[in-house]
């Protein structure tokens, strides 16, 4: 084994009366990728935040380049030579490209900022990204582009560790593998990598080494060659698991949803058509930016529609065009958000609150709220949906991503509609509650229940939806049963738009 | 500028009607519109034309030296001007004289030696009759409370001083339990500061309050503490609900200006001065102490309500 | 609609240990949600030891819970804004403008020695209409323009000083004798009152404020808003009618605040209560209220008013010298707010 | 399980195909630039249209670009915290402060006719430091306390206010004759200046600030704390530092302005800009300033000042009542930032 770059022992961190780290052990060899793993709340982000500068241990020693490492805050981190790329993507929207990568680091003279567009070309050029012209402001730029952004910023300096959080869970296949020949890049240089995820595929496809996390504390760590993603799995979990894609049993029935060239008034999607019956799971594939999120946001009515048709259960009144949340949460339609900290939770708010704030008429009447009957019903789902959390009275936003995530399907459940909008509803979630999560979808599909489910990770498209569409720049394909497509099928189409 | 004399120089043919601009310190007393009042009558009767415009912002010295100079721009042709600041306004009444635009100052004085006249009440000598009013009413003993009006007022600080002084002369004996309180510029901020005031010395007998706002928010404050018509209270300025006091016996003594008088004297001299007419340097529009003895007296009545809707709703 | 989903109860994951010292931290808890009646009981306490005697009295205790009315009942409506993440910088204007309108009113029944009781009621409810109309185009253009609440209520501000002035000709308008002027009487006219109606009237809004804000759905409505916006939207909440009915809502209280002003002052005078919107909004944010949005509760409102009365009755009482109130008062308003923050601190 | 996904190549995402009419965006990219600016010439030629030909003389426009000064230079400084994301309450009690701390030195140098050119100078400083020290009062409250800007300088705002009254004994001070005094002339002194040395002033200090934002790494690290403060902390920037570095600095222009309004008035008033704070804000949101941050120039603001200089004056000249001047003023607040608002959307 090279030599050690970063040592950490015996970390432990609480939040008050939450341990988030009990006692956690990694060792991070000179320009190695090394995989980050663990069940959602496992402490993964808290450990890089640490790392990073961000948050300070309770106790616990640091070793990085062969000296003590003390951060006490981001900049200094960064200074040391660790770049962390949050789950969050952290850059100025108001500021053009160069000034993001330069930020901190200016070269000036007598107080005024000198240029460094070489610099950051150069940065750019490593990054596979030589025609991005660094004037632009980064509120213009696609999530990926972005994210390259935010690497550069580490290549501009002397890095010699760069922890990704999450990196992919916004990306799709082929920015996740434009990404990943970025990190081959890296390391290439000499440069570490802690990379975290819960894709556990990409994990073995490009690491080195792993470390797995478990309630706070390191489980286990070895080589990736050699290690299977079932004892991975049997590493975060505690034991093993058996169906990642259960199927449970269900029948199509009659149309629930219609949808004619459905066209956005931004552009997307331009023209979208499909039928959803009952108990149907219908999968959305396509690249970031091809406009799925917009469709269901059309059909939904939080975008506005240009033009198309809409019949929702046979009902005329339920065109696109006339649609208002609030009215297609009563005929039925539900909207789980990609963004579920931006948009799809109020984190401040109690658990309880968001759970049941889209079906508050449930617990009161005449405008008058039950409070006992509302804090049962989300106590429910709590327990049924396995949240971690002390009560659901805490603020959703000291739960992990993964819990958050969860309180965000609760919500949904606790609605209860017929025909259920998932937009990514498994990004940033641990495989085991993945599998959880997978099983639900398959009973509420058994339930009579009809479900878009849009995914930019095939895998789970392919393992439980019934039929599949793909979108490519706002058209969206026919809709074919599963077993008739083929990964290449899928790919040809969300690339070029062609048809097999 | 040359532009500037042509502007004036058209003006000065004569065969226009005068444009004389009247500039009060505020415009949400009814002070002020007696003061307009008088200055329309004196328009008409001078066959001038009368431009009525206040700071926007009550109390505002910067506002009003910006109004002054607007009209300075417009090129009026004389400027009758109640200023907010003895001194802050010297500077555009200076700028004013320096493009041959002579400036009245009325109610209260400027520290300036260019403009043309001063038209106002006696302040000093109006807190000295209140003085003497509260000094006989009590019996020349007892404990007075002098609330202020507000911070950086020149006339409400003359007529202050000159109760202060009065005090000395009629009522040594007489003991100043609190001087050093201000109302704020509106009512409702002299009612609370006043309520206060009152619940601290219950003991209090007399009260002088400097002007309407604050009389009216005093008396507000004796009416609903149940005070009011066992202490003795003077104060300054009218209108129709401190007249209602005097008339039941809430107040005991009013000074009250002649604010239409004042305004009729400022435009008639502005005009004269204009006109290279003779006029005094120094009019001393009279103030007088209205009483419930002597409010029904036709002069005091035709000064506590002059008929202002005759002048201004046209 | 489908039968209730029914999922079989997960068998994943272990439920997470409880955590056991709960005891401790909810007395804590406790502690920290009283922190603004704390501050309260600390001024108040601080001016009995300054003060004479005269500021325990029973009476001057009446005195300042009347001085609180207007403040409070204004800072009832303005809590609700600021939990939904809004201002509202126009209040103050507002209350002139009801007042003004008051006094109209009252005027046209003719001069008489004393209005009627059917003009006095006319004339309360013309100012708490006038109130919910400024109310009504703030929320309609802060929700429709999608312009932030700080500049549509900075216009409005101007706009109802203005219409607050043209309606009164520019000066305070005088008005017969009527029963509205005995809302804010430190001896109320049925002596067994104790306190003056007006006083009964903001208990009365307060408790109204507190039960909107817990038990209804609006008023969860008003914190899904203040606490993420595109959330409330998407759970279905008409966000801009919402937005529109507290901001219409909460210039009710404003207009209940303008007639106690008019009961004070008896006049309807439009340049009252200028600047009073800062007052109103410090009694809210000292009580805890939040200017980012969700959170806030009335309690902590009426006590954040209270705190600035007891403040200016015993500088008032002790003959402090204005300039120093304004000083402390600031002082005050920072502090308080200072205190919350470290409460989150604890808390997290 | 699955078997593992084969993924072709990394394609870079070719561009969206609906971005090619990009000439007559940057035409109309351009001129949404300038909307202030036309704002500005709409409301001139409305007026010249209307008012008498007095409006538009040389001399007239001179009065209305030296009454834009005061608020115009106040407005450079709140352009600064407004881009950082941050407000300021405070600015109108602190320009009070310091003609009062202005008309108190000059009266140390004892009670001769004119006051001399050391003293002078020293009374201008005195009264920038004392806004620089409220400035940095404020930032290190903002940025250790963590409290809103919208409290602390509320707070400041009583509290500066008071300190003025104070060192005023409650009263205007009035000074001996000055060369300050000279500053604000309509008619400058020396003549060939053409306009006062105070405009002078205003426009060096609109391009030291438009060169500041532009290109300086501090001016780059207050867009940067504006637009996204974790961010900024995360790159290294000492946000606490930089934020009381914003405020202190842009208190050093409301010193000016300070010495501005002393000009005017030449005495020190400690009751002086009362509210005006709302009029410079104003001026920063018209001209295109965003009070989330990360938005606002200095050129922009500047036009704002004119603008409600412009209107001011204009109304004046009609003879338009003061209410009327109120609510137009508010309309023009609101309307600016919806127009303001539009853009955006065009520009998305
Ligand atoms: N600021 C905080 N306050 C209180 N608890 C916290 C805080 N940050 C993290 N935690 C807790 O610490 C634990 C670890 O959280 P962390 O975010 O590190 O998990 P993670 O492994 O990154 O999970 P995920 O995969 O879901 O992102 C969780 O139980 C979380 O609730
Ligand atoms: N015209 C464009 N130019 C640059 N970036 C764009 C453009 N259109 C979309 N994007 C970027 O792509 C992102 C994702 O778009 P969108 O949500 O429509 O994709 P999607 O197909 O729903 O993908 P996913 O659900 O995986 O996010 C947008 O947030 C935006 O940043
Ligand atoms: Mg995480
Ligand atoms: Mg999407």
């Amino acid at each position: 084994m090279p030599d050690t770059l970063l040592k950490l022992t015996n970390i432990i961190k609480t939040f008050g009366p939450v341990k988030a780290l009990g006692g956690v052990q990694l060792e991070v060899a000179q320009g190695e990728i090394h995989a980050l793993i663990g069940e959602n709340g496992a402490g993964k982000s808290t450990l890089m935040k640490i790392l990073s500068g961000a948050e300070k241990p309770d106790s616990g020693e640091i070793m990085f380049d062969g000296k003590p490492y003390h951060p006490q805050n981001p900049a200094e981190g960064r200074l040391s030579g660790i770049a962390m790329i949050y789950q969050e993507l952290n850059l100025a929207p108001h500021l053009t490209i160069e000034e993001n990568i330069t930020l901190g680091i200016e070269k000036s003279k007598l107080g005024f900022a000198k240029s460094q567009k070489t610099l950051v070309q150069e940065a750019l050029r490593i990054l596979g990204q030589p025609d991005l012209d660094p004037s632009t402001p980064v509120n213009t730029l696609s999530i990926a582009k972005q994210q390259l952004v935010e690497i550069a910023r580490a290549l501009v300096l002397d890095t010699k560790l760069v922890i990704l959080d999450e990196p992919t869970s916004s990306l799709t296949a082929a920015d996740t593998q434009a990404l990943f020949e970025v990190i081959a890049r890296l390391k290439a240089k000499g440069i570490a990598v802690i990379y975290i995820s819960h894709f556990l595929e990409e994990v073995q496809q490009i690491c080195d080494r792993f470390t797995v996390l478990r309630d706070g504390q390191t489980v286990g760590t070895g080589s990736m060659a050699g290690t299977s993603i079932q004892q991975l799995i049997e590493q975060m979990v505690g034991r093993s698991l058996e169906d990642m894609y259960p199927h449970i049993p269900h029948t199509l029935g009659e149309p629930v949803l219609e949808v004619q060239a459905l066209q956005g008034k931004s552009a997307l999607p331009r023209s979208a058509s499909f039928t959803l019956h009952r108990g149907e799971i219908l999968g959305i594939s396509g690249l970031v930016g091809a406009g799925r999120t917009e469709m269901i946001r059309c059909l939904f009515g939080l975008d506005k529609v240009a033009n198309g048709k809409v019949t929702i259960m046979g009902r005329k009144d339920l065109q696109a065009h006339y649609l208002r949340p609030e009215k297609a949460l009563d005929s039925g339609l539900d909207l789980l958000s990609e963004n579920r900290k931006e948009e799809g939770l109020a984190v401040n708010l109690p658990i309880f609150t968001n759970i049941t704030l889209s079906a508050l008429k449930r617990v009161s009447r005449f405008g008058w709220l039950n409070l006992a009957q509302e804090k049962q019903q989300a106590d429910e789902w709590c327990t049924k949906m396995n949240v971690k959390c002390r009560d659901s009275r805490q603020e959703v936003g000291a739960l992990s991503g993964g819990n958050q995530q969860k309180v965000s399907i609760a919500r949904l459940l606790n609605h209860n509609s017929d025909i259920f909008f998932m937009d990514e509803p498994t990004r940033g979630i641990d495989v085991g509650s993945k599998a959880e999560i997978y099983r639900l979808i398959q009973t509420l599909a058994s339930q009579g229940k009809s479900i878009v489910m849009i995914s930019s990770y095939l895998p789970e498209l392919l393992g439980i939806c019934d039929t599949l569409a793909v979108m490519h720049r706002g058209e969206l394909s026919a809709v074919k049963p599963i077993s008739t497509w083929t990964d290449h099928d899928i790919m040809l189409y969300a690339t070029s738009g062609v048809a097999v | 500028s040359t532009e500037n004399k042509t502007t004036t120089a058209n003006t000065e043919g004569g065969t226009e009607k005068l444009r004389i601009a009247v500039i009060p310190k505020g415009s949400t007393h009814s002070f002020w519109k007696s003061i307009h009042a008088g200055a329309v009558k004196a328009g008409q009767e001078t066959g001038a034309e009368i431009i009525w415009q206040g700071p926007q912002k009550e109390d505002d010295r910067q506002m009003q030296i910006q109004v002054v100079q607007n009209f300075i721009s417009q090129g009026v042709d004389g400027i009758v001007l109640a200023p907010l600041d003895d001194r802050s306004l010297a500077t555009p009444v200076n700028a004013a004289v320096k493009r041959d635009i002579p400036v009245v100052i009325i109610d209260s004085d400027l520290q300036s030696k260019e403009y043309s006249s001063f038209v106002a009440t006696d302040n000093k000598m109006g807190g000295k009759l209140c003085a003497q009013r509260l000094a006989e009413l009590l019996g020349g003993k007892g404990k007075v409370i002098m609330l202020r009006y507000s911070e950086g007022s020149a006339s409400t600080a003359e007529r202050e001083a000159g109760f202060l002084e009065g005090m000395k002369e009629y009522g040594p004996n007489i003991e100043l339990i609190s001087t050093n309180q201000y109302a704020g510029a509106t009512m409702e901020k002299a009612f609370q500061a006043s309520q206060n005031l009152l619940n601290r010395f219950p003991q209090v007998e007399g009260v002088y309050c400097p002007n309407e706002s604050s009389t009216q928010g005093m008396l507000r404050a004796l009416q609903t503490s149940g005070k009011a018509k066992k202490v003795k209270f003077v104060g300054f300025d009218a209108n129709a609900t401190l007249i209602a006091g005097v008339q039941n016996g809430e107040i005991h003594g009013l000074a009250v200006q002649n604010p239409f008088m004042m305004g009729y004297e400022g435009v008639k001299t502005i005009v004269a001065v204009v006109k290279k007419e003779n006029y005094e340097k120094r009019v001393d529009t009279g103030v007088k102490l209205v009483t419930q003895e002597n409010i029904n007296q036709p002069e005091v009545q035709e000064l506590i309500n002059p008929d202002l809707d005759k002048w201004l709703n046209q | 609609m489908t039968p209730k989903v029914e999922i079989p109860p997960a068998t994943v994951m272990p439920p997470l240990p409880n955590k056991s010292k709960g005891e401790s931290s909810s007395v804590k808890k406790v502690l920290l949600q009283f922190a603004p009646f704390f501050g309260l009981l600390s001024v108040f306490i601080l001016f009995v030891i300054l003060c004479p005697p005269a500021f325990y009295s029973f009476y001057n205790f009446k005195t300042i819970i009347t001085q609180t009315v207007i403040v409070g009942i204004a800072a009832m409506g303005m809590t609700m804004i600021i939990i939904s993440g809004g201002i509202d910088l126009s209040v103050g204007s507002q209350i002139a403008l009801g007042t003004v309108v008051i006094a109209t009113i009252l005027n046209m029944g003719g001069p008489g020695v004393e209005a009627s009781t059917g003009i006095t009621i006319l004339a309360a409810l013309g100012a708490i209409a006038a109130c919910a109309v400024c109310g009504w185009l703030i929320g309609l253009t802060t929700s429709r323009l999608n312009i932030v609440p700080f500049i549509v209520t900075l216009g409005v501000m101007q706009i109802a000083r203005g219409v607050a002035k043209w309606i009164g000709k520019e000066q305070t308008v005088s008005t017969p004798v009527n029963n509205l002027q005995k809302l804010m009487l430190l001896d109320p006219e049925p002596e067994w009152l104790i306190f003056a109606p007006g006083v009964w009237i903001t208990i009365l809004l307060v408790a109204l404020t507190a039960v909107v804000l817990k038990y209804t759905v609006f008023g969860r409505y008003i914190f899904a808003i203040g606490s993420n916006e595109k959330t409330a939207r998407l759970c279905g909440i008409n966000v801009s009618l919402t937005r529109m009915a507290i901001y219409t809502f909460s210039a009710l209280f404003t207009g209940v605040a303008s007639v106690m002003q008019y009961s004070n002052l008896t006049v309807g005078d439009p340049t009252a209560a200028a600047g009073m919107e800062l007052d109103i909004i410090a009694a809210v944010v000292i009580g805890g209220g939040s200017l980012s949005g969700g959170e806030g509760s009335a309690m902590g409102s009426i006590i954040g008013a209270l705190i600035m009365a007891v403040l200016r009755n015993g500088c008032n009482m002790l003959g402090v010298p204005n300039f120093v109130q304004e000083v402390i008062i600031g002082v005050i308003i920072i502090g308080a707010v200072a205190i919350d923050r470290l409460k989150h601190h604890i808390k997290a």
